[in-house]
Parts: C-alpha cells; structure tokens; sequence
C-alpha cells in the first residue's frame, strides 16, 4: 500500500551526495566524467568531524574554528551506476588524510529535465 | 590666450601692482607655484577617476564589475590621449567664438623660457596646464560610465569616449573656457558645474535614453524593482576619493597660486568645496530618513558628490555658511531626482544623473547668489546652449553606434553579465574555497 | 520486490537537514556534540517562509526582500539517534519567534567515509 | 517489516530539490507562492551538466570553466501537492535552452516546525 | 591669536632675522607657502577619514559595514559643519583660559589683505587654517565610530558627534593649542597625541563602558570569543591611507613652510612620521609571532596606527631612531592592550582605545624624552585634565542619549545587524549570482 | 655628493645665471621649493605601498589574501628601517665606485643650517631627500612579493626583504644614484625602470625560479592552468593608486623645484608618466582583444604599470607623443610577456616580473630614443651589470634561506592556504551571514 507504483519507479535512480575537500574537486568530475556522468551540483559549505577545526588566536584571544572549508557534490545516478559512481569519487576523493569527507546516498524517486520535460532515466 | 587662462594673469597683476616692493613674489617664484599648482592639484584630480571606478563597482552587480573597472581605466587613458591629439587644440588654440583649431598639442616650455631670455612672463609651464586641463576630461567620459553601465558593449562605449573626449567636449569648452562666445556673454562656471559635469550628465542621459533600461529594473505595470550595487564600502571609498580629488578639481582651477591674492583664493575654494559636500551629505542623511524612514548610504554617497558638483560652478565667492546651503540643496536634489529618473523610466545605474546633471545645472545658476558678476539669464543661456549640443552631439554618436554595430548586449548576455561576455573573466571568480578552478 | 536488500540497510540511517538562524549554529552544533554526533555540513542558504522578508527602499524605490539568511545543516545519523538528535537541533535552535526553521529527515541508504572506506554505520 | 510505521507516514511527503538559473529564481517562487507554497529554502550552488562551462583566457592561457552558476531550491510539499509543484517549477523556470536545469523528488519522512514543534503535514 | 598659531610667527621671525638678505623669502611668498601647507596636508588629513571608514569597513562584519560606511562619511560632514558654527571659535578666539568665544566662525581674507595694504602680516590664509584646524576634529570622532560600532544606534551616535565636535573637543583644545591654561603650565602635544587622539579613546571608552559589548563577544565565564573582521585588505587599505594622511597631520602641524627652518621641521616631521608607523608594524609582527606563534595582521595594522599616534605629540625632535623606538613602543601597546581591554569586558570592535588613547598618553609622555622644553609632570597634567574632562563630558552626552532616546540596537537587531535595520540595504547585498532580487 | 644630487644644483645654477635679478628665486625660496618636492612627491609613492597591497591583494586567491596584506606593510616597514639603518649611507655617502659606507644615516638639517649661517646652501633638507629615496627602496621589495605569493613562508620573506633593501639594493644603486662607476660612464636612469624596477624584477625572477611554481599552476602535459586573482577591484584600485603614486615617483625625481627650469621639468615629467601609463593600458586593450578576442583587464592593469615602468627611466626628455609610444610597447611587452613566462614555467602570481622586470629594460633602452646624452651601449651595460649583480646576490640569499629555514610552505599548508597557515585568520572569514563563529 504504502509502496505505491510511483514509488517503484524512483528505485531505480540514486541521489550521491559527497562531501570532499575542496582542491579534490577537479579530479572528482574527471573521475565522474570518466564514467559518463556528466551532470553534477556542487556546493559551497563548511564541514564538522573528526577532523576537528583548529584553535586560533585573533587579537590576543583564542577561540575554535569549529567548521572547515569543504565541497558538497551531488549526482543523480541510475541505480545500476550508483556503485562505480561512489567509488569513483571516494578514489578520488582520497587523501588519506583525515577530513577526506563522506559520501551519501539517498533514494531518488523522480528527475525532470526543465527544458524538454523528460523525466527519469532520461533525464539523467 | 583664453578665459581659463586669463584669470590668474588678471589677479596676479592686481596683487603685485598693490604690493610693496620688498614683499612682491618674484616672477620666477610665481611660475613655480603656478606651475607646482597644476601638477598637484591635477594629481588629485587624476587620482578621481579610481574614485569614479571605485564607487561604480561598488554600484553595479557582481557580474558586471570587472567590466566597469575596464572602462574606468581605459577611458581615462583614452581622454589623455584624445585630448592630447585632438582635444586640447580645438578647445583653447585660437578659439574663434565655437571652436579652435585642429591640432595635436604641443609645447617646449625649456625652449619657450630660453627663447624668451627666461622673463617667465608666460606665468607657468603650458605642459602643467595641459595636464591640469587632461584630466578634467575624463571626469566628464567617466560620468557616462556609470549611468550606462551593466548592458551597453564595451567598443561602443569606448569608441563614444572617445569622440566626447576628442570633440564634444572640447567644442563646449571652447565656448567658456576657450575664450568664446560663452565667456564674452559673461556666462561663468568656474570649474566646470556645466562645462564638465553636466556635460558628462548630457551624454550620459542621451545614452540612457538611446539604451534602454536594464532588463528587469522596471515592470510592465510601472514598478520600480531596485537593484542593490553589490558592494557598499567599495562605494564609500570611490565618494571619499572623489571627495578628496575635488580639492584639486576646484582648487586648480584657481589656476595660479602664485600671489597671497591666489592661495587666499585656493584657500576659500578648498573650505567651500570641502563644506558644499558636508551639506550634501547631512541634507541627503536627513532627507531620506524623513522620506523613507531609513537612511539611505548610496544616497548619501550621491548626497556628497551632488554637493561638490553644485559648488563647482562658484567655489570662490560664497562664504562658508553659503557653500554648505549650495551644496545641502544639491543634497536634496539627488534624494528626489533619483526616484524622479526612476519614474521617468530612465536607467541610471549609479545616479550620475542626478548628481552630476542636475546638481551641475543647479550649481551654475547659484553663482550669481554669491557672485555679483554673473546674471541668471546668462547662466541659463550657457547651460541651454551646452545642454542643447552635447544632447544633439551625443544622440547623433549613439545613433550611429546603435544602428551600425550596435551598443547594447543581448539579453542572455546581460544576465550572464558583461564580465562574461565581454572580459571572460569575472569580478569575484572564487567559489569553494581553495577549488580555485570552479 | 521493490524493497530490495539494498534498501533494507539504509533504513537504519537517516539524513537530517535542518534550517536554522544563523546564530543559533554554535548551540546547535554544541547540542549535536552533547549527543555524541560529531559530524555535520553546514550550508549558507536564504528561506522563504511564513516569516516573510521586508520591505525595503532603495534609492526612492520600495522593494520586496523575499529571502532572509538561514544556515542549513546536515547530519547523518543511525535511524536509532534520530529522534535525539531531532530534539537536539529543535531545542538549541529554537528562540519561540517566527522563522525559526524546520527539520526535515529523510532516508538514507549508503554511506561511506572516504579516509578508510568505512560503510554505512561504522562511517557516521 | 523494513517498512516500518514511521516509514509509512513519509510517503505522504516529498522533499524537491530543482538546479535552475539564477535569474529564474523569481518567478518560480512566484509561481510556487500561486500555490499555496509558501516555503522554501534557497542554495547558491554551481553545475555542471550537458551545457558546459566555456574556454576562457586568463593572462593569456585558455582554461576551462566547467561549473556554472545555479540556484538550487529546496521544497518541502506533502505527496499530493508534488506534481503541481513540479510543474510550476519547470514552468517558470524553463527558458528552453541549455542549462534550465533539473528537478529532483525523494521521499521525505518527517518534517518538524521549530518554533511550534509540529511535525509533518502541519509542519509543511 | 594662540599658541598653535603663534609657533610658524615665532619660526619665520628666527629664521628671517638670521638670514642674509639676499637670500630671504619674501613676505608674500611665505604667505603663499603657508597657506599651501595648510591646504596640501589639510587634504592629506581629510584623506584619513576614508582610512578610518575602510579600516572600520574591514573589522566589523558584514551585516554593519554599510552602516559604518555612513557613520564615517556622516560624521566627517557634521564635524565640518559644527566646527564652522560653533567649535572654531570656541577652540581659538579669545581663550580665556579655559574657553574662547560661541561664534559661527568668519574671515574674509581678501578684504583683510586689501585692508592692511596688502603687507602679508598675517602670515597665511585664516581660511586655510580654519580648513587644516577642521579636518582634525573628525578624526577624534572616527576613533569613536570604530569602538561603539555594532550595536550602536545611528542617530544618538551622530547626536553624539554633534556635541563632541561642537563642544567637548574644541573646549579642551582651547586650553592647549587655543593658548589656554595647559600652553601656559608648558604642555606641549604637537599635533595631538591628548588633544585629538585621546579625545578621541576617552570618548570611545567612555561609550564602549556605557555602552557595554556586543552580545556575544564575552561568554559567561569570563571566556572571549572574538569576532573577526569580514574584510583584511580593505582594513589594510584604510591601515596604508591613514599612514598617508598622518604625514599631513603632522607636517602641517609644523604650521608654517614659508621659511627653510619650517621646511626643515616638516621634514623631520615626515620622517620621524613614517619611521614611528614603522616601528609599530615590526614591534607588533615580531610580538605577535614572539607570543601568540603567529602574526596577526588586525594587530600589525593597528601597530601602525599606534605608532603614529605615538609620535604625535612630538614628531619634531626625535631622531629617525629615536623615532623607531617611541613607534615600536606604540606596537607593543596595542599588542598588549587589546586583549587587556578584553579582560575587563570593554568591547572595542576596531582596537581604537589601545591604538589612540593608550599610545595617546604613551606618546604624550614620550615627549620629555627628547624634548627639552617638555616636563612628565606638565604632560601627566595635561593628559589627566583632558582625561578627566572628556570622561565627564562624554559620560553625561552619552547618559542622556541612554535614558532619554536610547543609544543600542535590541538584541535582535543586533543580530540582524545594523545595516538591515537601520539603513535597509546590505554591504554585500548579493547571492546566488544574477538573482539580485535574492 | 651623489649624482642623484647633483643634477637639481646644475639645473638651478644654469638657470640662474640666465635670470635677470629682478625675477630670481631667492635661495632660501629654492630651498623650501626643494624640500617641500621631496615631502610632496615622497608621499606620493609611500602611497604606492598601498597600491602594490592592493594590486596583490586583488590578483592572488583569497586564501592568500591577508598574507599578501601583511607582507606589504610589513616590508614597506623594513624597508624603511633598514635604509636608515644601512641602506642609505651604503648608496649615496663616500660612494668609491662600487660601494658607499656602511652607517646608519643621520643628518641634522636645523643644525647645519645655524652653522652655515643660514646660507641655505645644501639647497634643500637632507632629511626631505631621505625621505624621498626611503620611500623607493620599498618599491623595490614591493615587486618581489606579488611574484612569490602564495606559496613562500613568511619569514624567509622578510628576510630577503630585510637584505634586499638594506644591501642588494643600495649597493647597485650606488653605481649610479650615488655617484659611482655607472653614473662616470653616462648610464641613465631618470627614476629607476633599471635601479629600482628591474633590481625588484631580477630579484622576483630569481626567487621565483627558486622557489618553484604553486602547486597547480602548471600540468604535467605542460598545460597552463590559470589561478584567477579572487578581487578584481581591488586590484584596479592598486593600479590606480600606482599611477597616481608614480607621478611622485617620476616627478620627485627631479629632484628639485626651486627653479622655472626644475618646474618646467616637474611638468614634462608628470605629463609624460601619465601618457605613457595611457598608451601602455590602450596597447593592452586592443592587444588582448585582437589575439584572444577578450580584453583582459588584468593585462590592461599590468599594461598601466608596464606603461608606467617603461618611462621611468627617461620621463624628462620624450614629447607627449613619444611617451605614449614608449609606454604602448610597454603594454604590448606585458601582454606577450605574461604567457612566454609561463611557457618557461615561471610562476609569477601578478605580473610584476613582466610589467617592471620586461618594461623595465626596454625603458632603460628607451631613453636614448629621446635623450642624445645617453648611449645604448651605455644603458646595455648598465642593465647588464644590474641584472647579473642582482641575480647573483638575490640567488645566493634565496638558496641559503631553502637550505636553512626553507622557504616554502608544505604542499597541504599550501592548499589550506598561508592566510589560515601562517596567520591564523582569514581575509573575509564570514560563512553563513550572522553566524561570525563559522
Ligand atoms: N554525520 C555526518 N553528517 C553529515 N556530514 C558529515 C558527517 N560526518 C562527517 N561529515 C562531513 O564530512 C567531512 C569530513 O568528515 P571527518 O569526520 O572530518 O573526516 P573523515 O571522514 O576523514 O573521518 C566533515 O567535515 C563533514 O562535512
Ligand atoms: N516547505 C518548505 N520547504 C523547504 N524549506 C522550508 C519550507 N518551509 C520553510 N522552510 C525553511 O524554513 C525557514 C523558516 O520557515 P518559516 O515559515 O519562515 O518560519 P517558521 O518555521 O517559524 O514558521 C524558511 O526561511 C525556509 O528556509
Ligand atoms: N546528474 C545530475 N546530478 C545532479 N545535478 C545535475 C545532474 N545533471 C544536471 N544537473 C544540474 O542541472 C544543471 C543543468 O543541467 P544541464 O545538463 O547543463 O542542462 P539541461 O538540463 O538543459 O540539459 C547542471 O548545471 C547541474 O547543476
């Protein structure tokens, strides 16, 4: 009931939601790009994990920089791509480093291109 | 040797013939202060046109800020160059009621002073007086700049400065300060209220008009839809700027210094000059508090160049108490004139308009307030005259522009921005911090 | 059918986008904290809400200000934490007036920390 | 079982997220606010899609600029509102041309008002 | 006629009488030089107030930076105007003491020139004085912009400048540069270490106290949390203007030029000028890395400022090493005194009270040192008067302001920022690039 | 005495002699004109400090930003103060071909001239020509740090500054300024396109090759990957600021005003710096736009300084129209200039080795174009002897810096940034509006 045919079809398709370093970014879409995904978002935003921000001092006075300068980056992916996505931008992604980021997925119910109205797979 | 130039010899000699012998300034002392007087105040004046890049990047959105710091510096290069080769000639050589003659500037002073047996009668050097005289040119082109900004193309506009820096304005000039017709009328504008601002707000309104708002600005029901500069300080520091290099816009064109009789000039022009931007800025402060219930900083901003534009026409006479009412007046009309060009569906993105046409219109019939030489009716004549051909002059040059390579971007390039389209390149490219290749 | 094995991992994590004022991010961050979630994104965003923008003038001309500044954040928690840290956010961001903002949770499926390869709930 | 009760009541919302041009921004909250849609939260982000970056020239070295500038809008509907919403989305935001960008649709599970603490629907 | 202007007499006579006549400089032409150097370094301390609105602009975040934009431009206007009403002659005509005369200030040269046969006796332009004279007093109310900036309310603030530039300043600079009571004990403050820029720091102080901090500036346990500024390179501009402009501030400070001994001393002045700045931005680079292992650049830019402060009280004796030191001294004041400030919860957004009343009083002291004629007990007077007067004053302007129409944004505005609420427009107004109407 | 000296007293003595007596400048007239150019013109380049921050500032990423802010006013510091300390005597005192002497300098102006019996000799105050030749040296030091930006830690910086200015600088210039081997040869460099221009371009080239391109820069195919500057009004308000400061730095040069001759000299030098600043930002334009199809505005900003450095050397001989020519190569020089540097994978972050190595060279060639006393011979030789001295010292300064303390940040301190690495701050900190802790 509650797993109505609209939904069915969104199974089909993954929303990538990965957060990196921001100087990985270029080699993050070649990697993408390399597997034919070419459409991506990225954002601009500010990242708190393990690797903790540091102490600094401003005139005279310590404080935390809790949040660090990181790029969010999003993909929609046919289901079947999601895995080769994901571990192209986690190989890319690397440092090894603390701070590498994190990769998530969601389920993708629907996708409409604006400009000619196709939705889905098509769209993708 | 024209009206711009007489001035000083008039007063010099009116100071000497009155001084004892053993106080007088000696001829060659003279020509280094009046020499030393144009450079320096011809510095400052230079130093506007950062000011006028300053304050329109700070008025203009992000995607066309680039392209605006362009303009700023290339016109000013354009009308040194302009002036120098076409320009200088035509306004003050051997003017001939409208208009001198048609050749590149040139002068030796050295050989002038040896030829001469070094009787420094010329009073300073020609090449001071060209530089001071050059970089009012620019004033008038960068005025243009800003009321046109964010979707005229970059050549067209270019190639308009440098018509109005080679030929419109110097015609005009002649008139006035070349020793023409204007000044045997007796029409007086001291530093150029009409001569280089509402000149450069002549142009700038014809080019409005012949543009086109930008896409956006007004509504098909008759709204207005405001679209903040995007950077505020940027703004402020162009107004201070400007503010500053008006001493040398207003101070120079005392044009000598080379008498107690001169620097006491200087000295009233400077104060007054420094106190019309004052009441500029506290009338334009108080008025949009009292209007809109909020101030108003880029009106404020206006507020003081409105100011210094209103006195410039007569910073000389007026006491100070009467310079900060002239310039508190130029306040108040760029807090109404604003939304007034706004109504009128006029796109002036800066405000130029207002502060530097009408405050410059303004300012020229508040001369005889404080001058007993001059009469309304020939400042108006003077500003109508100047008025009527830098609007048939300027709309004839856009026109042509218009119609054969065009002068204003298409639309998808006006919301990409200028920068973009005609730089490749953009004001503030950083996004993702340290992605630097976004 | 739809609900395939895949799926039935990520119901034990959910994403967590909230959108807040932007000075309550320090005691929002400082209630995750308190939680033991030591991760979190943070996004600068504008909202358009109940709490409508202003009216304002420029330069003579009344205009409308759609969009006031808000600071999204995003946690990924396990399914079992959500509700604390739902709780977490709402009361450190809560000032009682309006705009305050809203919390949004939604399914999440897969996640992986870059660094070490790490899935699902060993990676948050 | 992997459908568990609190799962049931998300289906009943759905979180859209649409990449569309900046200046589209405008009247698509238009169009949305002709709905009833009064709330929404917007991203400065930058894409990548089918309409590529240009070749610029910087100090005379060509250089590709892959990301565009995007707003990416993020709506909250209950599940029937979802098609209307993405309608009038791709409506007001269609210019034709390349780059009008994408609508994305999952499903949301939980919703929480801040201020008031009322969740899902009443909290949409 | 008063001390400040009875040093360049003093100067010219000395000079005069010692020098071969052949050789000398005539009257007029001294007249001329002097009132020049009024006009060209008062133009360079003008600049100052673009260096104080962009070193503010750079440390206050972004929500009030177009509110400090128009506090700077604002109160640089009223301090014009007022000084012309009221503060002038308040300061310098007819000291008795303790207070000269409430008089709209006026001076006609040319007829005072015509009068006296044109004999140059007056030395300089009253015009151009009364300019050099006017363009200090914004600076003392800059320094208190920067201090109570964030949470203050515009109006009461200007109402504050008001009375600050009318009335307070003028009153304590009539006992010293007026001729009043502190000249005659022998206190000496070139160009104004106590008498504009601890002016300026008491007042601040004063407000910041009354005014209390910015919400979330001091945790509750006594913990700091500083607030760093939104934008370094426009405070470093604002750093490098103010550099620029202290060279007029001090130079025209020698109050003369129309002999070779002014000439001498104001180039000791500029020199000494720049090398105390010098000194200030290596004592507090070298300090800051010595103690907080890093280099704060908010720190090495006050550095500068505090050593030009320093040397203000006396930038004409001290050797250029001797100038380094008293410079470096000033860096290291601030270092030490912005986070001294801190532990007594007293908020001051730009570091204005370590910059200009601690190395105020520092650079007062300092005087003694390679001043002969100065004493530390006349100058510890001097400054505790001053201190005490402007505390009073600025206490009850302040008190009044605070019970009557309230002097601080509420907590949410202040959240908000001040640019929002109280001038509806942002510094920084864009987002989402080419959706201006975000 | 230096031949940098020499030249005002040669000036004025020739003219002089030809004045009849009635219009002489009376010599302590001269003196004051004199000194009162250093003070003027002097201040005008300090300014110039500002506009390197600025220019830098706008054209590095913002990561970088504040780094770039606080090395330039920290070396417009140390530069000062090792000038005094060691600078100035090594350049102009006791100069025996190669070298001056090795003192702090120290003059005492009041003194000399009571001792002298106020005879004004000296023709100008020993400190305003310090002040004047100080404020060059920082020029200098300046140009190295927009090359090296970005990447180089900051105390190795500072302390090839320090060696810089205090010993690679006023020994070369000695050679020429002070009287020493070049000069006896006929070398000319009015202003400096060699001394000072070039010495900081030889020294930013060598450190750049030193140091290596920032990470990123270059690919491994041998592609170039742009780094676009993160501010591009900043940046033209730094080449704004330049060109106004040039006019000092060109003008001052002179070295006197105390004579028409030296005024009308003053005159052609600030016309002539102007017009070539014009034509080297026109060249640019039309350059960038013919071969890239885009004007670039960061090229039309080099080309205003490549104009300006370009007529450094000789600024005093050409007419209006040579001056625009010699500024224009100047632009075309920078626009090719830019990319062949990067074809040699030299990392140069603003163009400076371009715009005053490059331009600095083809000025100094320039000038016996226009000037008959100079030979091309002469002028290869001095740039040749400059530019291999400079080179060699600089080289072995950078190389003992890398083996010691090692001059670049760490490949992840780089990608994070010096801003945040060494300072601990950032240029524009704010993230997420009103949350200042971000
Ligand atoms: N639970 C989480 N939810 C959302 N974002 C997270 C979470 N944990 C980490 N992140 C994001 O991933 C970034 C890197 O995580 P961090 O823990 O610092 O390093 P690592 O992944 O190497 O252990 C963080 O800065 C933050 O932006
Ligand atoms: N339906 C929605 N979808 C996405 N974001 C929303 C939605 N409704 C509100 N928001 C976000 O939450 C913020 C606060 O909501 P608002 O309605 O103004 O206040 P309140 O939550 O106090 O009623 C908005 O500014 C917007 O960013
Ligand atoms: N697979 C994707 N995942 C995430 N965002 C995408 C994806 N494809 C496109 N986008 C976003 O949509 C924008 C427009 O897409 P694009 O392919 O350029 O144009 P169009 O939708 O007209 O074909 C992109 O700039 C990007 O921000």
């Amino acid at each position: 009931m509650h797993c109505d045919t609209d939904n069915i079809g969104n199974k089909t398709m993954k929303f990538i939601m990965a957060i990196i370093k921001p100087f990985k970014l270029d080699e993050v879409r070649e990697a993408l790009t390399a597997l034919g995904i070419e459409g991506m978002t990225v954002t601009e935003v500010k990242g708190y994990g393990r690797q903790k921000g540091q102490t600094e001092i401003y005139r005279g006075a310590e404080y935390e920089i809790h949040f660090l300068p990181k790029v969010k980056i999003e993909v929609a992916v046919a289901a079947d791509q999601v895995e080769r996505a994901v571990e192209a931008i986690s190989g890319a992604a690397s440092s090894g480093k603390i701070g590498d980021g994190k990769v998530f997925v969601v389920d993708l119910e629907k996708v409409l291109r604006i400009r000619t109205g196709e939705t889905d797979a098509e769209a993708l | 040797m024209s009206k711009r130039f007489l001035i000083p010899g008039v007063v010099a000699a009116l100071t000497l013939s009155a001084a004892p012998a053993f106080a007088e300034v000696s001829e060659e002392t003279a020509f280094i202060f009046n020499t030393f007087s144009f450079l320096f105040n011809g510095a400052l004046v230079m130093f506007m046109a950062a000011g006028f890049a300053m304050l329109e990047s700070g008025l203009v959105r992000s995607k066309n800020t680039a392209t605006i710091c362009l303009k700023n510096i290339t016109l000013y290069a354009i009308a040194g160059i302009m002036f120098y080769a076409v320009g200088y000639n035509l306004m003050y050589m051997d003017v001939a009621g409208y208009i001198g003659t048609m050749l590149p500037w040139a002068a030796d002073d050295a050989a002038a002073l040896a030829e001469t047996g070094a009787n420094f009668e010329a009073g300073y050097s020609a090449t001071s007086d060209w530089f001071f005289q050059m970089v009012f040119v620019a004033t008038a082109a960068s005025i243009v700049s800003g009321t046109v900004a964010e979707r005229i193309k970059l050549w067209p506009f270019l190639i308009f400065v440098t018509v109005l820096t080679s030929i419109i304005y110097p015609i005009q000039g002649s008139w006035t300060w070349g020793g023409g017709w204007l000044t045997e009328m007796g029409f007086l504008d001291f530093a150029g209220s009409s001569i280089v601002h509402s000149v450069g707000g002549w142009a700038a309104l014809t080019g409005a008009v012949i543009l086109g708002a930008r896409r956006g600005k007004y509504g098909k029901d008759g709204s207005v839809h405001p679209i903040p500069g995007a950077n505020m300080p940027l703004a402020t520091m162009g107004a201070f700027i400007l503010w500053l290099g008006w001493f040398g816009f207003n101070g120079g064109s005392v044009l000598a210094l080379g008498s107690a009789a001169d620097a006491i000039a200087m000295a009233n022009v400077f104060a007054n000059t420094n106190m019309a931007a004052a009441g500029g800025v506290v009338a334009a402060v108080i008025l949009t508090q009292l209007v809109y219930k909020k101030v108003d900083l880029s009106m404020a901003l206006n507020g003081a160049i409105g100011g210094l534009v209103s006195i410039t026409a007569g910073p000389d006479t007026p006491t100070l108490g009467s310079a900060i009412m002239i310039g508190a007046v130029g306040g108040m009309i760029v807090v109404f004139a604003v939304p007034f060009l706004d109504k009128l569906k006029i796109d002036d993105v800066v405000g130029a308009i207002p502060a530097h046409l009408f405050c410059g219109i303004w300012g020229t019939l508040a001369v005889p307030l404080t001058n007993a030489d001059a009469s309304f009716g020939t400042q108006l004549i003077g500003i109508a005259a100047i008025g009527a051909f830098v609007i048939i002059a300027s709309a004839i040059v856009w026109t042509i522009l218009k119609v054969t390579i065009g002068i204003r971007v298409s639309e998808e390039e006006e919301m990409l921005g200028t920068d973009k389209v005609e730089l490749g390149l953009e004001a503030y490219p950083e996004f993702g911090r340290g992605a630097h290749s976004l």
